[in-house]
């Protein structure tokens, strides 16, 4: 009896962990492809880059922001990654996987704490809107990447360049290419971070309590303008390593990549129950929205639903969790 | 190309246990809905039934045309073909699906490495370019200006403006280039517009896609410019204009890509590939050209 | 005694305000110090200042005779100065424990303990004779447990310096008492405890010092051992001649006008039945959470009911939404003015005019000429000072801002007035106004409910009393019948399990 | 002096009017063809479409929401618009001028009010966050507008079709096609009637109210539900307006058009001094927004800077509009 509602409470928290159930049991009838286990790597290679932006959107959306330039920041990070990777390979060294994994990682790190640094200084300081801010940064971001690239896509990069977006481990018979690709476990990895970091460190707690409500968490000591501005880097970071995990996966550095990407990963984050008022949100949860929107996505390619109609299907889906989402809480609420 | 024109073996091979997978630009260009129409046309005239076959788009992004190849290798194709809007980007996932022993097509955009890549057909972009350059050459005189509204943030229409750029370069003219229109007839309008303000000698336009084109022909006849426009892609609404009373005055010339014929094309040698083991090349141009009103009405 | 906190000179200027002039206190550790004045008298600027949320535009404070000069308020914090805003400051989306410890969680480098925290947050709670999870979110408490989280997050702290602005404001008797032997005890530790109360009960039966402000000003400093409740209320106010501020007085009161039988919502209230008579003030006492609110939201239509009948002058009615409620002219002034009662960032006139502005209305444009006349028709009549009717009602004090609520029904017209905690949080003379309003309001043959949960407001006003009682009336009492005791003994909890 | 003061308070608080002034003249003083009467005229022409989406989006704003779907609404409307009047032209009769401003004004209202309905209705009565739920409208109209046109542009119309987009009136010495764009005409209107509608009626009045609390509102006896679906009605309609205008204007309707136009148009609003906190705004005031993006779009054309460079700057533009505005607000209260 207590199981069982046990049961039922964790259903009812996690609704869009069922919706999501329910999603792939239907496509699984659907197409018997689906639940193949080349399809389930694909999923899981699928969602890497829209489960890195959630990740680190999560901070700015708990907080009570946003960050819409995400897409941008993406772009900026994989021109230059590939710049810098193209540059040692012809003028130090041979890229080797250790120098194209340092040099990935770094330049994530570096142009995150640049990026979202001018972002949070720009809203702690001076009172930005997020929403306006990171239009404008949208803009400013997409433009300089193609400046910075020339305005077509940085090429001529060894196959070492792979190794953070294409790459696979542990061939095994059925798999020649390999069984887990690289950029899931990186994704793994910087998600559970950041997962860890909102849920177990004083700083996460700050988070929520900033997100919550702005002036008590000043008034309990809190410096708010420095949480601010750290979780606008954590996601410019984290988008940063969904940058350069797409460049890496492309073997180039595209100036266009992640145009409306926000769009999406602004949507699994709120599928995941993330708040867009702040002060409500988890990581962990915001992966469902990520699977949700992936295995949709996903699926309806595999049934070769026509395109515009995958627009239409896609959006009533959305519309659906929401809606479902929306009912369980006032049903939980009634309770 | 059509089905009568391919070797007796190839159309009465036994296609029924075929699963193809194309990937075009964006269903949101109409090019792409021709290119599309050629190869459903050509793949049931090879007698495939459309459960052996699907046309699916990658929004013009490397990363979602990779996506798509996986796709396809998830539900058991035993050949991709795709549009490589991003030359470098789609290599990797080529060269995995190849390596996954599906046979990889490739057609419109070329990819940069074809190593994994039977046979590409499509259209030179650069040399659609040069055509819209000599036909603005054609349409203006020594020290006239003309300008180009092209999209750098798409390959292939920064490869028309560059192709453009390059006949241009070292003649007579002033030469007015570098807009963005996104893509966006509305954005069109308002570069011309603002082109036609600061410049308003202008003789003529080349416009990187039909769009461009669009935009481009709603502002000239507001502005009662005289100022003529070359097209590029060859869709309805431009031949459409190059026969209409009206605005064939300013739209002229269109540089045009057999969209049809690409489908087509590609979905031969895929045929050919399967049947006889051989395809006829492995870099397949078909050529752009120019029509004017006067070719229409031939 | 050597004083541990001393305010010297202290100024502060808003902009077109001078909030405090020249303010020179000190405060012993050990001893309760109560800062008492009308609303607007700066008292809360003071706390504050002390609390370093503002800089003084002059003057200085010392810490154990050592100047301080905090930059933020966690440096006061850091120095042992722990505030209650008068403002709730719970953020509702973390736990009660969360709550408790924020900003100085227990963690081991970066890892937060939460077994510890929660650990200490139960001790603090219990040490109170709390019954509050310590998990459960802040937003799932009523106000007055809130209010009870806060004063354990302060207690939490072990501050030397403990300031509480209006702490008792939403809470109940037994809660108060909780709190009045939470103060006793920082008292024995040695803790300097400064006190901002309108209430003059809790200054005598808690406090050992009072300052008395008055416009920024300090006009006096006393032990209250030394002094009385119509000394301290005469310096505050300027004048000596308020006697007795409910003015209670016969007024005539007719037949029926409301009835209400059998209300019952889910779980929150249960069949309560009563009625209103015309020109009467009928009093709702009850101990928080006894559902008054729920049983006037139901009936004014913001809120559900399941079952329940209304008549008004003897016809049944319905409000199944507050627009019908306002059609019958039945107005509703609700207990907390700042998230339910006043559009702060709006003008006063759009406030005042907001309910009945499609009466109004020719063809659904505004009627802004009977706005503004109507506006200004009742800033003369209820004296609320404001420099214009265009004023953000924000930049008001409490009393006025409660005023500008009461406003906003006269001005609709209304017969029936639902009163639901109206004088909370403020001064003694807006009170005094605010009665003479409602008295006003009954013998010009309105009639109204009032919410109380103030034992000597209900008995100074009330024509008639309900009790409530856990959802259900648990008594009826007339004027002559109300008592301390009467009142008491039907609302808590205790009796009833006696008697049953 | 007391005029002076005056003077000095309406210039703080309308520093987005100054900022126009401003950048007007550096680009006026860049390039002599920018006060030209061509350029105005063209100036005026090229605010109507950011100037009728913003007007509308205000009212959703003001009321704390966003509709994000706007540029999706313009699409469906432009194509329904299109080929209504060629099936008009084609069956019925040929298109008069008549005809065709009928059949445009017909199709902007009725599309508007579907699409508006059905946002509003979900957002009100299902309690949806207007930012996800026309996130995934956004895509769902789009999708429409591609099934409806069948892909591509809806071509083949009679030049009477140009009429609200196109044409202009008032043929004087000097503009042998007109001096006066209807489109200029018809934007008048509807922002005024907009503006109106704010500012003068009751139901304005309940916008702000619902915006600024809620509760308060509730209290107050308005019906929170109805005024919140009657705002995202104004808003797609004054959508699909722009969506016919721009159809007329550009002879054909056009599946793909309005992407991203959005983020103008909430830009140009927050401009304008409209809280995206809801409560606060004037669709007035919008238009000095709507006017900075305008001037910024056709100055950077004039001088023909480089497109990748234009994002750049317009973004910059924003962000420097945006912190005076902030800077401007602080010195006042501080004052
Ligand atoms: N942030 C502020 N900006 C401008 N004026 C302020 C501000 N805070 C307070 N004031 C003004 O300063 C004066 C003192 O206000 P304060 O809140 O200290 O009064 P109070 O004694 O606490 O009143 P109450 O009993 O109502 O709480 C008032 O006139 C108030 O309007
Ligand atoms: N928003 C809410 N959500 C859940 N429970 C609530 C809510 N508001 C009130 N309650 C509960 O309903 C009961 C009645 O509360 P109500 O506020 O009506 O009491 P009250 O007598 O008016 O008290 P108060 O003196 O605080 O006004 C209480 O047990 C309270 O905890
Ligand atoms: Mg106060
Ligand atoms: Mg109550």
């Amino acid at each position: 009896m207590n199981n069982k509602s046990k049961f039922g409470s964790f259903v009812s928290k996690n609704m869009i962990l069922v919706f999501l159930v329910v999603l792939c049991a239907v496509f699984g009838i659907l197409n018997h492809n689906f639940f193949s286990s080349v399809n389930l790597i694909n999923l899981l290679q699928q969602m890497c880059v829209n489960a890195l932006l959630a990740s680190g959107l999560s901070f700015a959306i708990i907080l009570g922001g946003i960050d819409i330039a995400v897409g941008s920041e993406m772009a900026v990070a994989g021109v230059l990654a590939a710049l810098g990777c193209k540059w040692w390979h012809n003028n130090v060294h041979e890229l080797t996987y250790m120098a194209a994994l340092l040099i990935l990682l770094l330049v994530a790190v570096i142009c995150g704490l640049v990026m979202g640094l001018v972002i949070g200084y720009l809203i702690a300081f001076h009172d930005l809107l997020p929403m306006i801010c990171t239009l404008a940064f949208q803009t400013i971001f997409r433009g300089l990447a193609y400046i910075i690239s020339g305005g077509g896509p940085v090429t001529g990069l060894p196959t070492t360049f792979a190794l953070l977006g294409a790459k696979r481990l542990f061939v095994v018979p059925g798999f020649p290419n390999g069984l887990l690709p690289t950029s899931v476990i990186f994704t793994v990895i910087v998600v559970l971070a950041m997962h860890l970091l909102l849920t177990k460190t004083v700083f996460g707690r700050h988070v929520f309590a900033a997100g919550s409500n702005r002036n008590v968490a000043h008034l309990a000591g809190i410096n708010v303008r420095k949480v601010t501005v750290l979780c606008h880097i954590l996601c410019a970071v984290t988008a940063c390593c969904a940058g350069v995990v797409t460049a890496s996966k492309l073997q180039n550095g595209q100036p266009n990549i992640g145009e409306s990407y926000e769009m999406y990963a602004i949507a699994s984050c709120v599928l995941g129950g993330t708040s867009l008022t702040g002060g409500r949100g988890s990581v962990a949860r915001a992966m469902f929205g990520v699977a949700v929107i992936a295995v949709i996505n996903n699926g309806l390619n595999l049934l070769n639903v026509n395109a515009y109609w995958q627009k239409v299907v896609i959006g009533a889906i959305i519309i659906l969790a929401v809606v479902l989402d929306m009912w369980q809480q006032r049903k939980e609420k009634a309770a | 190309a059509d089905v009568e024109d391919l070797p007796d073996e190839v159309v009465d091979f036994d296609y029924s246990d075929m699963q193809w997978g194309f990937i075009v630009g964006s269903f949101e260009h109409i090019f792409y809905q021709n290119v599309a129409a050629g190869i459903e046309e050509e793949c049931d005239a090879l007698g495939l039934d459309d459960k052996q076959y699907s046309v699916t788009d990658c929004n013009l992004e490397a990363d979602k045309a990779i996506n798509q190849i996986q796709n396809f290798t998830a539900n058991k194709c035993n050949a991709i073909a795709l549009a490589c809007n991003d030359a470098a980007g789609c290599v990797p996932g080529i060269n995995e699906a190849a390596g996954n022993g599906v046979a990889m097509f490739n057609f419109d955009s070329k990819a940069e490495d074809l190593t994994n890549v039977l046979s590409f057909v499509g259209t030179d972009n650069v040399e659609g370019g040069r055509l819209g350059g000599q036909e603005l050459l054609r349409l203006s005189e020594d020290g006239d200006t003309v300008a180009i509204i092209g999209n750098p943030e798409g390959i292939s229409t920064l490869d028309r403006e560059n192709g453009a750029l390059e006949v241009l370069e070292g003649e007579d003219r002033t030469v007015l280039a570098g807009y963005n229109y996104e893509g966006d007839a509305n954005r069109a309008e308002e570069i011309m517009s603002n082109i036609l303000v600061s410049n308003p000698e202008v003789k003529a336009v080349f416009c990187a896609g039909d769009p461009a084109a669009t935009g481009a022909l709603a502002a000239i006849k507001a502005a009662g410019s005289d100022c003529v426009i070359v097209g590029f892609d060859g869709n309805p609404e431009a031949k459409e204009a190059l026969v209409d009373e009206e605005n064939g005055k300013w739209w002229v010339s269109e540089v045009c890509q057999d969209a049809v014929g690409i489908g087509k094309g590609i979905v031969d040698q895929m045929a050919k590939y399967f049947a006889t083991g051989e395809v006829d090349d492995q870099i397949i141009y078909i050529a752009p050209y120019i029509i004017t009103a006067e070719d229409l009405a031939e | 005694m050597e004083p541990c906190l001393q305010v010297k000179n202290i100024s502060k200027v808003f902009p077109g305000v001078k909030a405090l002039t020249d303010m020179s206190i000190d405060f012993y550790p050990g001893e309760a110090h109560a800062l008492v004045g009308e609303n607007g008298a700066g008292k809360s600027t003071l706390i504050k200042i002390i609390a370093a949320v503002y800089t003084a535009t002059e003057g200085e404070i010392y810490l154990d005779g050592k100047k301080c000069e905090f930059k933020s308020p966690k440096e006061a914090l850091d120095a042992g100065i722990a505030v209650i805003q008068q403002e709730l400051s719970i953020a509702p989306d973390l736990t009660v424990a969360q709550n408790m410890y924020l900003g100085c969680e227990p963690h081991h480098g970066i890892r937060l303990d939460y077994r510890q925290m929660e650990k200490d947050a139960k001790q603090v709670l219990d040490s109170m004779n709390l019954d509050i999870d310590v998990k459960a979110y802040c937003r799932d408490l009523n106000a007055a447990q809130q209010q009870m989280v806060e004063i354990a997050k302060v207690v939490a702290k072990n501050a030397r310096v403990v300031i509480l602005d209006e702490p008792t404001s939403s809470l109940s008797e037994k809660e108060i008492n909780a709190l009045f032997d939470q103060i006793r005890k920082m008292k024995a530790d040695n803790v300097a405890v400064i006190y901002v109360t309108h209430r003059m009960k809790e200054l005598f039966t808690i406090c050992d010092r009072v300052t008395i402000m008055r416009d920024g000003c300090k006009v006096a400093e006393k032990l209250t051992s030394e002094s009385n409740e119509q000394e301290i209320v005469a310096s505050m106010i300027g004048r000596s001649n308020l006697t007795d501020y409910y003015n209670r007085h016969a007024h005539p009161i007719g037949e029926e006008v409301f009835r209400v039988e059998h209300l019952s919502i889910d779980k929150k209230v249960e069949d309560v039945s009563f009625h209103l008579n015309k020109g009467e003030i009928l009093g709702f006492y009850g101990l928080v959470g006894a559902g008054r609110t729920e049983t006037m939201e139901a009936i004014f239509g913001a809120t559900k009911m399941d079952s329940g009948v209304m008549y008004l002058h003897g016809n049944e009615v319905t409000f199944s939404k507050p627009a019908a409620a306002i059609a019958s002219k039945v107005g509703f002034v609700t207990e907390d003015r700042r998230r339910t009662g006043l559009l702060l960032e709006k003008p006063i006139s759009e406030n005042i005019g907001l309910p009945s502005l499609p009466a109004h209305a020719h063809h659904g444009i505004v009627n802004i000429r009977w706005e503004e006349e109507i506006s200004k028709e009742y800033k003369e009549k209820l004296d609320i000072k404001t420099p214009s009717i265009s004023t953000i009602t924000s930049t008001l004090s409490g009393g006025n801002q409660q005023k500008i609520i009461l406003a906003k029904w006269l001005a609709a017209d209304s017969e029936v007035l639902i009163l639901d905690e109206p004088t909370r949080g403020i001064d003694v003379n807006a009170k005094s106004e605010f009665y003479a309003l409602m008295y006003d309001f009954v013998e010009n043959g309105g009639s109204i409910i009032m919410i109380s949960s103030e034992m000597p407001e209900i008995i100074g006003i009330a024509d008639r009393v309900y009790v409530m009682r856990e959802g259900k009336i648990s008594g009826e009492l007339m004027a002559d019948e109300l008592s301390e005791s009467s009142l008491i003994e039907r609302a808590s909890i205790t009796s009833e399990a006696a008697s049953a």
